[in-house]
């Protein structure tokens, strides 16, 4: 009958942490939706400087305060367990991400960036307590009451991370055949912490942008930016291109089906815009 | 292109689960055997031979479902044992339950978690271990194994054994007062304690019979 | 125009499916006839002549399901059996049940498929055959006489008959033991094996009720 | 054992949807990249060589998708046509889009079922001929093209070219008439003469735009 | 454009008569289900007097107060346009009706006898203005505050129905192969009211009885009156041959074969408790 | 026996409902014929030709469809008009809007009720007549003429006709003024009365673009 216990507080660890996830994939989402509202502002080559600087700004604050803690959570944990808890702020991030770098750079964000932008090595000092024991309700406490405004200039867990991502420089392999950089080798496994980014959730993320990017495409046209709405098309075209070589295929996720029709009606949306410039 | 990248990741995602798929075929079959061998300690011609049949449903786990259990196994990546979970799960639920079944048949005691993954299926106990047997599917054989056997009591008495019922219904008690200790967040498991509650009281009835 | 020869292409199949439409109707009004008659088993008045009653539905179905059948036969064209199956599919599963049932009332065995196809329904055991019987459907048709066979022995042990019940016990078992082996990636008679699970465990409850 | 023979059978049936399903994703891969290709005729950069395209991908279904599909054809059993019609059903709609959609690009007009059947896919075009083109499946495909062809008129007028809406208004008028004079039962394909009402719809919008 | 004005009044009038009779339906629906209630009240013969004597004084206000309002309403119009309207307490009232009615006679009650019960002469002197004018807003304002208890001993328009029913024994062919007594003969059409009783609906409203039936069966189980429960089995049997009997057909409303199923589940449900008592 | 009358009586009603649904089939047939024929207007061909379209779409409708219909009536007892009403309601909302079509393109004007139902269609105004045209289906069919005339107003213009579609404004702002007066309760009739506005807007946008 005790053995009952043990059960007991296993199924308890999971819950909790599974809850933790959850919670923090939330805040992602929300927070990440902000990003994309505030890219929305562009509206001339004259806005990107200030709104892209505040973009990188959220987007950096997003991965320090709480893509850490997701992170934190899965030391040690197969990657795939708690994926469901977080799957919907990781797309809804990968949204906001690649529309900011598609302003910046003018093309489509890579998955290793992705990848390697949720892959943080452990700072030695301050968030060790924390994330050695993730089940302590008092450390689960601070860290919700973290992503407030008030404390983003502090000196924190973040800002080491990013340097510490400078010393690694690739410190695993950045490009995986089997669909996913998954493996957590013994030797850096307890150092490194990682959020791992499936392809599939990558590409879903992806999907995402087709709708942001024609909603820029539909705006450009209200200021009379036309050329700029051709671009965009043309863009689309190449993001549809892409989806057609995957293929849906019959085992596809009915997730990926939905996104690709919504990506066929953007691309037609922006289409019947340029007509109507040309009519 | 990043798009190629990806067909190729889900292309040899594809692979593995068909790979999956087919040695989870066989052990769906042996299991589907082994469920029959051990249907027929509910009918008279089987009740007298229960130590044969378990004997037999037992050499039969050991000599085929644990080597192709051991198959499915390194057929799954160790660090992706979740990405795949999802479609082994339900069968890991079945072993245990035949597993914990057998045992009972045997001893009139529960198989406790660390007996069924290490003794019986030779598979992990936690993560570390790579393949593993997950807590839930453990407990969801447990449940499995009520059902059966709160049938098996009405049959015994059937067949004119009177003494397995109270031993089917003291089991079913320990199972019951070691859910009650779960906090069931799961509500697949909260049905199957549902279950599991309703096979207790038609065991009591049994018994209570019995003692009248 | 194109067209037009569509156009009648699609008014020929929609021939085919009226005519087998009529036929359809026709043997389903005698099925639920012979239904109605074999119901009468379950009651205080029917339950004494339980011989008279299947013997009329057996010449029920010889001298009028069966001409009906081999009319429906006829009006399905050889080659596109499966074109129009999900129409008449249904139907034949409920014949399998009538012909198991009568068999079931008369014997007390299990009706094979080839005797159902052949020695009752007369029609194909094969495609070869042309229409024929799906195994599928004989299935089908075995798990509704077991529904109506739990429900039967409840109402002889009401009628004080306390030997059908167990010869009605081991038709289920035996019957179980089957299904236990086929491998149901069909959802619909996985289903319908739930329900055979089910009507197995009450008849073996009325069977314990009877023991004790 | 009776059940032995009819796990046999399932598995038999099991088998041969198997091998269907191994040769229809060999297909439909085919036909995805197909259709990739002829996404190009929509963009500005590929507007230019129409003719490039159109050629490519009708050596692209000549050498690929043809052999692919005999392949297919030989693993359906002759008699068994309807019986596994719902696995390929959807995939010999797509082919006839593509034929037609690549005939419309090459010549402006309609592509026959005759032709269809035939000469571009070379499969049967009546049930005698064994694996064949069903009418519906036939008329399917044309929707899919009537609705590629009005996305298709949209972008002609962005990349300059004023006459081809008008040649694909009259290709939709026709499709229209032809359409009217079936009684369409099939609430599958009454759907989709909604949508082709729609195409016609927009086009004309288009073809009006150009007017003034 | 002056035609609509015409439309918009005869698509007003239809939507007010069918609100109107909605309204009475639900009211049957109720009041009906009260005599159900009552009569599940009978644990034995002695109970009977009372209980039979107080349902029949309640079924007969449902009759004058409501039904009678009913038929008023559909005086001059197809009996099918507003069949859908009051269908549900149709049914509501043959369960109620059948109910009381096998108690007191042992018998199942025959359509006849239910669609003579809802046939009425209509009464010359008090309910006429409001019949004649069924839209005067006053005269409905009215009708809805007679389904009042206190109300109930008045000598109103309900009594003179019932002896305008003795008077006219049979008026009408009682039976009708083509489904339903629907002719409105032009004759006393304008004298005469009724509701029609469709047959599908009264043997809808006979399925609902036998749950009745299975409920006071059980009951009398948990009285010891296991003879009375052999009876009814009985009863359900004969009620369960009588379905059969109409066959399930393919073009047979859902709803129907709904009922055939609870009945099945009925009949098991007593045959259970037959068995247990044997047992 | 209760139930042996019911019987009859559901038996009784099925052949007038399956000669109810035989009539109905051949007046389907017929409407599709003339619908097929009056879409001709659509087109560049038929443009030239309005008036012998017309008159050819209107001599079918009294030569052919008012005798079928008349066979319908009488084929629906005279009290019972709503208990078949469902089954035939569509069709006559579909010939109201053929006759008040043709009536437009040959008059340019609204055909009222009382005319589509004893000049047209020959049946009655209201319940005394017996079998009678409801204020639902007339207004229904409107609202079809309103879609088809709103795609035609279009297709006027593609084709140098710029007087039609002020016409066409007009019409359809008297419909629209004419529904507004309605108190529509009907969710069926409100959704119409949608398409009748996105009507409206459509052909104001052609007269606007016309005006300049």
């Amino acid at each position: 009958i005790q053995q009952f216990q043990e059960h007991a507080r296993i199924l308890d660890e999971k819950n909790d942490k599974y809850e933790r996830i959850v919670k923090l994939s939330r805040d992602i989402t929300v927070e990440s939706k902000r990003v994309i509202f505030l890219l929305h502002r562009i509206t001339c080559e004259d806005d990107k400087p200030a709104v892209l600087g505040e973009a990188e700004i959220k987007l950096g604050d997003i991965r320090k305060r709480l893509w850490y803690y997701v992170a934190s959570e899965l030391v040690n944990e197969d990657p795939y367990k708690f994926l469901r808890a977080y799957t919907g702020g990781l797309q809804e991030y990968v949204e906001a991400l690649s529309f900011y770098h598609y302003i910046c750079y003018d093309e489509l964000i890579s998955w290793e960036k992705v990848q390697e932008e949720l892959h943080f090595q452990r700072n030695a000092h301050r968030p060790k307590d924390e994330v050695k024991d993730p089940l302590d309700p008092k450390a689960a406490q601070a860290r919700e009451t973290i992503p407030t405004k008030e404390q983003t200039e502090d000196e924190d867990a973040g800002d080491s991370v990013s340097v510490a991502i400078q010393e690694e420089a690739h410190p695993e392999p950045k490009s995986d055949s089997s669909g996913g950089n998954t493996n957590l080798k013994g030797s850096t496994a307890k150092k490194s912490l990682q959020v791992l980014v499936p392809k599939t959730d990558f590409v879903l993320g992806l999907a995402d942008l087709t709708g942001e990017v024609m909603r820029q495409a539909i705006n450009f046209i209200g200021l009379g930016n036309t050329q700029a709405c051709f671009d965009l098309m043309e863009f689309l075209h190449a993001m549809h291109d892409g989806f057609l070589d995957v293929g849906y295929r019959h085992d596809m996720r009915r997730e990926m089906s939905r996104k690709i029709n919504v990506l066929n009606h953007s691309l037609q949306k922006v289409e019947n815009a340029c007509y109507s410039i040309n009519v | 292109e990043v798009f190629r990248d990806y067909a190729e990741s889900i292309e040899a995602e594809h692979e593995v689960r068909e790979k999956v798929r087919d040695k989870l075929r066989v052990i769906e079959t042996l299991a589907r055997e082994s469920s029959a061998m051990l249907q027929h300690v509910h009918q008279p011609s089987g009740f007298a031979k229960i130590a044969d049949i378990t004997a037999q449903a037992e050499r039969h786990l050991v000599d085929q479902i644990r080597p192709a259990l051991a198959e499915l196994s390194s057929s799954v990546p160790a660090s992706q044992f979740y990405r795949y979970y999802a479609m082994f799960n339900y069968t890991l639920m079945r072993l245990c339950h035949l597993c914990s079944l057998i045992h009972f048949l045997k001893e009139g005691q529960l198989l406790t978690r660390a007996a069924t993954a290490q003794d019986w299926l030779q598979i992990g106990q936690s993560r570390a271990d790579g393949f593993y047997l997950e807590v839930d599917d453990y407990l969801g054989g447990l449940i499995q194994t009520s059902n059966e056997l709160a049938r098996f009591a009405v049959n015994c008495v059937t067949n004119q054994d009177f003494e397995r019922p109270v031993q089917i219904c003291e089991f079913l008690s320990t199972l019951l007062a070691g859910f009650r200790l779960l906090n069931l967040k799961n509500d697949n498991l909260r049905k199957k304690f549902d279950s599991l509650k309703y096979d207790m009281k038609k065991v009591e009835e049994v018994v209570y019979d019995l003692s009248i």
